[in-house]
């Protein structure tokens, strides 16, 4: 289950999805806005997605995780438009019997989710400025660390 | 060479490129044979800073390759280096 | 910080620890009681700690996992006393500045607990036998898995 | 051989180890030297079916070692195979 959210991700709801006398184990994610990023104090950011594409391959991706580990249940949640400092980006949850195929299912996803869906971040710097994240011409930008 | 007719696509721009742009979408008649000559003309009119090589293409809501042909009536998005998550 | 909870686990008092404006990954991890165990129908489980050291052992943990893994906050709450299919075992939430390192010392938090913690587990199976897990003496039982 | 005092120590018990022994907790006047000599004692005593080598010993909250000396007035645990978590 994916899910672009317009409002603040609520986690208990979400957690609630996860009850299964199977499951032994379940991970979570949460991917927040930090108040730093490469070195500038970062006010709050704004994102941006491509909904139809991002929901098709975000099923994909949940999908690939759940058959490569055999989980129970996985469910993310994104966060588009304006956030602030502490707010919850993105949220991410897995079931399955043992730990190491919820801790592993859990880091597929969101990396994937990272990498493959059309989000994209505009970060509000303290000076100001606006930048969209990895979206710079210059080499400098190219060799950014932007994961969170 | 084969005579070309006209084709009529919608494009919508997402993050950097829509700011580029200054509009979330336009409808362009193109003589575009393939995704990639359809950016590099846009690219070329607008002044887009990033090539092909930094964008990904999709068609109709679907992922595509640049070398894909455009047809009439397609759906695009040039998608700049996503930061989900 | 660790406890030993003879009460359900509540979970949004221990998230509500970690709001903390650097960090930008939170992981999770929450270990259940499964209706199953080694292919035997399980009913529920009781949890017996050896307190003192327990604490002790698991601060020691902690601290590792903060310092290893350069942590914001690492928390663990773990139950004693009886369970049932479905009630939560252990939870383990800690907050980084990036995702690698907070999954790797979720793991790190969780391995480290089931193995070095004073604490014992008798699951109680729908045939109405009793067994301390690991603690049989037979070479079956000790080439078990019974890691969540 | 110097002559050996007796220590008057008290162990408490665990999971399969308490169920064995029938009790939580005991004080016991032994004149084991060590505390791998109080456990083989016990053992022999109370047929417990663990050996030292699937447990570990705690002296007074502390993890210890087999080998060391066993004190008069030690609280010690004898700690069978963990399960938690």
């Amino acid at each position: 289950m994916f899910l672009l959210s317009k409002e603040a991700i609520e986690i208990e709801p979400l957690r609630r999805l996860f009850a299964d006398a199977r499951a032994g184990a379940v991970a979570t994610f949460e991917g927040r806005v930090r108040n730093h990023n490469d070195g500038r104090p970062v006010l709050g950011l704004d994102y941006e997605a491509y909904e139809a594409l991002a929901v098709e391959e975000a099923e994909t991706i949940m999908k690939e995780a759940t058959d490569r580990f055999g989980l129970y249940k996985a469910c993310c949640v994104h966060r588009v438009g304006s956030l602030r400092v502490g707010d919850l980006a993105v949220w991410v949850g897995v079931s399955g019997a043992h730990r190491a195929e919820a801790f592993a299912a859990c880091q597929y996803i969101i990396d994937a989710v990272k990498h493959r869906l059309p989000i994209w971040k505009r970060e509000r710097y303290a000076d100001g400025s606006v930048e969209w994240v990895n979206c710079q011409s210059g080499s400098r930008e190219l060799s950014r660390e932007h994961a969170h | 060479m084969a005579y070309q007719e006209s084709k009529q696509v919608q494009i919508r721009y997402y993050a950097a490129l829509r700011e580029e742009r200054g509009l979330p979408a336009e409808t362009v008649t193109t003589f575009a044979g393939s995704l990639r000559e359809l950016y590099l003309e846009l690219r070329d009119k607008h002044g887009f800073r990033l090539g092909c090589e930094r964008l990904r293409v999709a068609v109709n809501d679907r992922f595509g390759n640049w070398d894909d042909e455009l047809a009439d009536s397609d759906r695009v998005v040039f998608i700049p280096p996503v930061s989900g998550g």
